[in-house]
């Protein structure tokens, strides 16, 4: 398999700087004319200063992470070009405005040069503030990237339409001058984009993608404490409740989020809460009861690197062993993991099935990545033609002597009742109970027929795991089929994963890559299955403790031979795995 | 009649299949019994009727009744019963419990709850102490109150429910008295008829665990504000009133003041209740045009 | 080995009829008399009314759990005979009131019979209240055992000499008419045990023993927030908090009372938090917070039946994924799981040991078999003579330019200073920070030094995780050094393993155990040592998905190959272990 | 002088060597600002100093000034700083935040902290949003304000921190304003001084994300209390002005009042500091007495 080659575009600056607009547009400028595109976001826990970057990337191939290598760098302050000028790749360039600062061409790698360009000048024509100067470098890098002025007009237009206008005036007008001044002089970089490549591809982040396919799944009911990277879930929510038909609620703690979204789901609405792990920590109780109540509810827990409050813009799967162990007690539960933004759409609108269905909750792990990251997709991969049921208007039959909320029944899932169905009135309760939900934990507990009737309720919910274990997405082998090696990844290393794949097949290496998009429970079998014939396998994982790894190894046995783990915060870059990769398998070689 | 009523067929709230577990003589009795008369005056059908609890003595309230029940966590009924209200505005929602479980844990819902004046009645059993983990002090047990957990006293000034809903912009503040059943029950009836935030503050005796705020002690103390010359539209004048402890002590109404609920004025919610609207993206693929 | 006979006597009764008194009175006859003893709480999450019972279980030899079988069962009312008559065994007897209610001879196990005793009549001599009926049976209970009155007349003074006079005075009353009574018409039961065997013996439940052990090791500062099992530690600290200069805080909620401790522990003051699945819960943040900022800290969870409220009064170990995964992202902790009073008291200490020396929390689990049940021991089991150092008076040498609270160190462990003492002043901070404790997640993060510096600060607090693996107690197989099989277990089902091997091994049954009293960080190598040589191995755990059974095999790859799991709140009698060993070697022989 | 003072050497706080992070406007650097000269002002050793804060740009401040610090997680500051005051009450122990981090997620602690009345000063730099998180609505946030978690507008009454701690016990509350010091500088001197829970809830504008209560919002209505009749004795009169909001806004000192402090009535602090005291068992051997 030959790769087209991709095109890297990277901005920096500080925050403030709005670098993070620029960066979009980048990537937007790809999807709009056709190519498929990533875009990694960079940004620091502050709100101005500091250093802050956007990479886009655009390839005729799907791309599926921030790839390797720049080819057009926009150094929007000298501490950008430091950082970044040495990942140029050859044919690279990067464009600057010898006002802000000189950058002599020694340090730059061989083979890239600067393009300078009189930013402030052309930005000062309309304002003092140098926040414009930005869009001429916009205008500037367009066209080394082989894209005409009208594809950037017409983003610039989205961008600032609905601003005053002389807002949008003054970026075309300097964006136009940034073009003409590099048109007149440079030529678009050897690996520039033929524009106008097919129709515009959709850029969305992994949030946007959850928060969209919760109201998908039918999620009417998002409560929620603003929690970076999960908070965008609730920005894209909140901008669309109305339209939607949608209670968006800002919790006053996660405490309270996780509670209210329970609260409406016995209710009869399907409800979701969503935050990164420090709220996560506070959900932990209220996820056993509704463990313990049987009350459908979807978590969305969006890592970031840990401990503690770590490093809040920054990327982790630090939270496994959280999400596997929250909730004192035995509840059964599942933990999906969607690796890009149609897989999280799609498997937002599984785990409200799955949560329906099983009547527990089912969380969904999304990490700093996939949930702030950009990435292309088609309008085909959001299919809406779900009619999720309305709950209230089906019902249960009703029953002489009482309702069994919790009757025992071989799936272990139990009629369920809606407050305001006639007849089928019930109490939910956190304290172990019978078939009706009467406690047996008071007046009860101890005495024969009750430890009896809590070994069967037990047993009755946990065999829901069982169920549930038959229902999570299945373990598939991609690429070869048989392989040297075996790559193991879970959640949004998928990504850069997928594109070390695609690299080392086209160089003839036979390596294939196993995907987890559902952590828990396992599949034992297919997984055991799917291992059985590796001769090595790699784990590719974002934290220390390499704690898939030891999932693996507890359910099936299988120790996975080898091992990359990153834990400082950043992506995984596809070259560190191809290296990772050619070493292990030239270790096979000695 | 009402002693047999079952869980599943009776029109509107009577006791349940479930005998109260409570201490013979527990104040937390004569707080159902308000409860169920509040409900029987109203005649809100049984299935209409959302209660929700925390953990305590007083939280297992919600399975003495006949109406639907949720018996969440310790500390959580308000944001569970919160959640529930906002699902469907057309339930009648209680949220009850203890004052360990409403004022000290779950304090922090307490406060935003009723800011946020959703249309919910809160009925806090309060016995001044933790019955059911057997007699530690609780936030509103009184300084120098000697429990298993402050052998020498407690040293911190109570909470004080009632200033604290004033404070917190509570649209209908009161207090009764498990010891008067009647005025108790007419408070959570109005709470309830009240639209907006309700919370009734109830004395509810501990006979076992609490010896110093006994009935007797009640029955020496309260008058009724309703008798006084007490004005409940002045906030002022009830924040004053709140701060009265000793050899008088008012229950009744200190507070109502009409503020549009947080359900009126939650857009999503104009189109009747959440429950019954419709889900999914049916024919809303335009929504993916922003993504371009 | 011969086991001497043991001797157990069962009192049941309704919740507010003063069971736990009498039984632990009846404990108490075994230890004045210098036998060893185990008592057994049940009771249920109700204040008055319903059912519990105590079980006292004496021992010229040293037990471990409340055993099997009843020889004395005292009935209060109807219900404790028709539950527990089934369990008595062969010469047993059953204290009754006929007035009470009636129990026919042919309801008893064969062997047995019941005692009736006019134990109401005695009683309204002084008083209609017929509480006062239960010390007329223990009475008769204390000449059937064959305890001469003046042990159960002491046992009274002490229970009730600080009440008002003629409280004692009814009850030695009515406790010596009920003892003359069976005296005058029968002889103690065959299994009764001789008066002073021996100098008297303590009494102590795993509660108090962790509440001493604390101070003991050093702690001035607990603050906590009741739950059950583990409220009683607070009770015993409260009570002696004046006399040893300890503060003991009741926090708002869980949430405080950890964040409290780490407080106090940042100011120099060695601190401890103690709570129950729902609570620790709660605490699942801060504990992260703990290990990032380096705070020593103490945390005990005393688990209980789960998920969720769950059963409050019963045992289980449910929590051990919780404890293994509270916090988001990695930092060090040790889990420690004492099996006896004894252990609890002495790992107590060493848990404050190994916080202070490693810089970061260690958790204590407990449950409420091991929190609530009252065990024998010698005063020599409890020594007293550690003098924890004072930390404010121990200062790190100060440095030019800046004292490094974080300094990198091949332990990972860093110099520590106190606020108060001059000249070393730093920020603890719960986000990434560098040596000196400055943040580095926001102007810094994700420029190339930050991502270094961000590596190695991980790396340095995770080394620290290994040094504890050196130092946590190591895993020891009691018993025969080779055996057919192996019993493997945690924590308080010590208990009933080991005297189920006590039995087995008298038997002339080779099987061995191999009790963990830390279950995290293992110590991989010799777990496997000691695990390397066993024919067939037993895991014994409290809860549904054996978790230190997956714990075991995710760290070694070694999975046990048969279970005894048990979750429905009942302690684990050593007669199911002992069945359970058999049915396993007998399909060895198959 | 200030500029270069190096967080180790300085005989009082003041500036640390890492400069603030705040965006150039924001309230906070005249918090700091007023903070440092409370504290030089008082001429308090710098490492007998302890600022506790939870998360959030406002939080950031102690990384600011060369005392001891704790950044403590989002919520909890006012627990750790209660910790480290019981544990060592010779330390001046300061606890700060936002108004998310202390009204929002920490509401629960400030209402129980204030009736404790440990001696700690809690100052709330109030910008009515959640800055770090880029701009949600913060549980001070006015009605119909319209945030990005609110696009259509806020549509919960705000919490009122004043009326809250008036209601709930303490000791010594008021408020100042970022845009000036000098008076906020003597409230958090005076608050410091004050033995016992004093309350200093800020006005400190975030100009990045909340576009309504800018510097001009407060210059525009704010007085102070110290020039008007109000009487800071007066607990009811307190509470009135609390309640006082729109085009005249009270700053100044609302009340105060002398009540033990918790450190003066817990027994196991007669002794002197926690940390001070010897540790451990040695010679108590008596205490095993109570198990024979
Ligand atoms: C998170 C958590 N912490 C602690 C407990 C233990 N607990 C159960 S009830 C209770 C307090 C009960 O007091 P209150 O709310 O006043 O109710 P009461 O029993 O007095 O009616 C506590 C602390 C718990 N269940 N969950
Ligand atoms: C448990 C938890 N939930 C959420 C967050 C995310 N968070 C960080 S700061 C913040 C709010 C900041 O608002 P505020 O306290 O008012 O401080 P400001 O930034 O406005 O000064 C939030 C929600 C967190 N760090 N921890
Ligand atoms: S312990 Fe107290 S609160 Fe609980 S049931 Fe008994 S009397 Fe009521
Ligand atoms: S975002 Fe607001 S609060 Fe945060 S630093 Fe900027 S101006 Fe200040
Ligand atoms: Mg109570
Ligand atoms: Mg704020």
């Amino acid at each position: 398999m030959e790769r087209s080659p991709d095109l890297s575009i990277r901005v920096g600056g500080a925050a403030g700087d709005g670098i993070a607009t620029l960066g979009e547009s980048f990537a937007r400028l790809f999807t709009r004319n056709g190519y498929h595109a990533y875009g990694h976001t960079a940004y620091q826990s502050v709100i101005r200063g500091g250093h802050v970057w956007f990479h886009a990337r655009g390839s005729p191939d799907r791309v599926w992470s921030q790839g390797d290598g720049i080819d057009i760098l926009y150094a929007y302050n000298e501490q950008t070009a430091e950082i970044h000028a040495p990942y140029l790749r050859k044919g690279g360039v990067m464009v600057h405005d010898p006002e802000k600062f000189q950058f002599p061409a020694d340090r730059l790698p061989t083979g890239t040069r600067t393009i300078a360009v009189p930013t402030l000048q052309m930005s000062r024509k309309y304002t003092s503030d140098p926040i414009l100067s930005g869009s001429a470098a916009m205008g500037a890098c367009t066209f080394l990237a082989g894209f005409p002025f009208d594809t950037l007009a017409a983003i610039l237009q989205d961008n600032f339409g609905s601003k005053k206008k002389d807002v949008l005036e003054q970026n075309l007008g300097t964006a136009e001058a940034g073009y003409r001044f590099v048109q007149e002089r440079e030529r678009p970089i050897e690996r520039a984009f033929a524009p106008n490549h097919g129709a515009a591809k959709l850029l969305i982040t992994g949030n946007q993608a959850i928060a969209m396919g919760a109201v998908a799944g039918g999620c009417k009911f998002l409560a929620q404490y603003p929690m970076t990277p999960a908070s965008t879930i609730m920005h894209w929510m909140a901008a669309h409740a109305a339209d939607l038909g949608i209670v968006v609620k800002q919790a006053e703690d996660e405490l309270a989020a996780i509670n209210m979204a329970i609260g409406a789901s016995h209710a009869g609405v399907r409800a979701m809460t969503a935050t990164s792990g420090g709220g996560f920590s506070l959900m932990v109780e209220a996820l056993g009861m509704a463990g313990m109540t049987e009350t459908p509810l979807v978590v969305v827990n969006s890592q970031r690197s840990g401990p503690s409050t770590g490093l809040p813009t920054k990327t982790e799967q630090g939270d496994l062993d959280l999400m596997l162990g929250a909730g004192q007690g035995d509840f059964p539960r599942a933990i999906l993991a969607p690796g890009n933004v149609v897989e999280a759409y799609r498997q937002t609108i599984e785990a409200f099935r799955l949560a329906e269905d099983w009547q527990t909750p089912i969380l969904l792990a999304s990490d700093f990545g996939l949930s702030e990251n950009l990435q292309s997709a088609d309008r085909e991969d959001f299919p809406m033609d779900l009619t999720p049921s309305n709950l209230f208007s089906s019902r249960p039959r009703s029953e002489n002597g009482g309702f069994r909320r919790y009757a025992y029944t071989p799936s272990g899932v139990s009629p369920r009742s809606i407050p305001g169905q006639k007849g089928l009135n019930f109490v939910a309760g956190s304290d172990e109970h019978d078939e009706r939900g009467h406690l047996i934990s008071d007046v009860l507990v101890g005495t024969p027929a009750a430890v009896v009737e809590r070994r069967h309720m037990m047993e009755k919910r946990m065999r829901k795991l069982e169920g549930l274990r038959s229902e999570v997405p299945m373990p598939m082998i991609e690429g070869p089929e048989s392989a040297q090696l075996t790559i193991v990844a879970w959640g949004s290393v998928a990504g850069p994963v997928r594109d070390a794949l695609a690299e080392l097949n086209s160089d003839g290496i036979r390596v294939n890559f196993l995907p987890l998009n559902c952590v828990f429970p396992l599949r034992v079998a297919e997984l055991g299955k799917a291992l059985v014939h590796a001769q090595k396998t790699l784990l590719v994982e974002a934290n220390y403790t390499a704690k898939l790894g030891g999932l693996i190894r507890k359910e099936t046995g299988i120790e996975l031979s080898h091992r990359l783990l990153k834990y400082d915060g950043e992506p995984f870059y596809p070259a560190e795995i191809v290296a990772k990769v050619r070493r292990v398998l030239k270790e096979e070689v000695n | 009649m009402e002693g047999v009523a079952s869980k599943v067929v009776s029109p509107v709230v009577g006791k349940s299949d479930t005998k109260p577990t409570w201490c013979p003589g527990c104040g937390d009795y004569g707080v159902v019994a308000a409860v169920e008369r509040a409900l029987k005056t109203l005649a809100i059908p049984s299935h209409e009727v959302l209660i929700v609890s925390g953990i305590g003595c007083s939280s297992n309230l919600p399975h003495f009744l006949s109406s639907y029940g949720f018996h969440a966590i310790h500390g959580r009924a308000i944001p569970v019963a919160s959640g529930a209200k906002l699902a469907n505005h057309a339930l009648t929602v209680i949220a009850t419990g203890g004052d360990g479980d409403g004022y000290g844990i779950g304090g922090g819902h307490f406060i935003h709850a009723m800011r946020r004046n959703l249309d919910i009645t809160y009925i806090v059993m309060n016995n001044e102490i933790y019955g059911l983990t057997t007699g530690q002090a609780s936030p509103t047990s009184e300084m120098g109150h000697k429990t298993k957990s402050t052998p020498l006293g407690v040293i911190e000034h109570p909470i004080n429910p009632i200033a604290l809903a004033l404070a917190s912009g509570a649209t209908y503040v009161s207090r009764g008295f498990s010891g008067d059943p009647k005025h108790l029950g007419d408070l959570i009836a109005n709470g309830i008829k009240h639209r907006g935030f309700s919370l009734v503050d109830v004395f509810s005796p501990c006979v076992t665990y609490n010896k110093l705020n006994t009935f007797d002690f009640f029955r020496q103390r309260l008058y009724k504000l309703e008798g006084s010359a007490h004005d409940p539209s002045n906030l002022v004048a009830a924040f004053e009133r709140s701060q009265e402890w000793g050899a008088k002590i008012p229950i009744g109404l200190f507070y109502s003041a009409d503020r549009p609920t947080y359900e009126e004025l939650e857009p999503a919610l104009k189109a009747g209740p959440l429950v019954h609207q419709p889900a999914g993206l049916q024919g809303r693929e335009r929504l993916l045009d922003e993504f371009i």
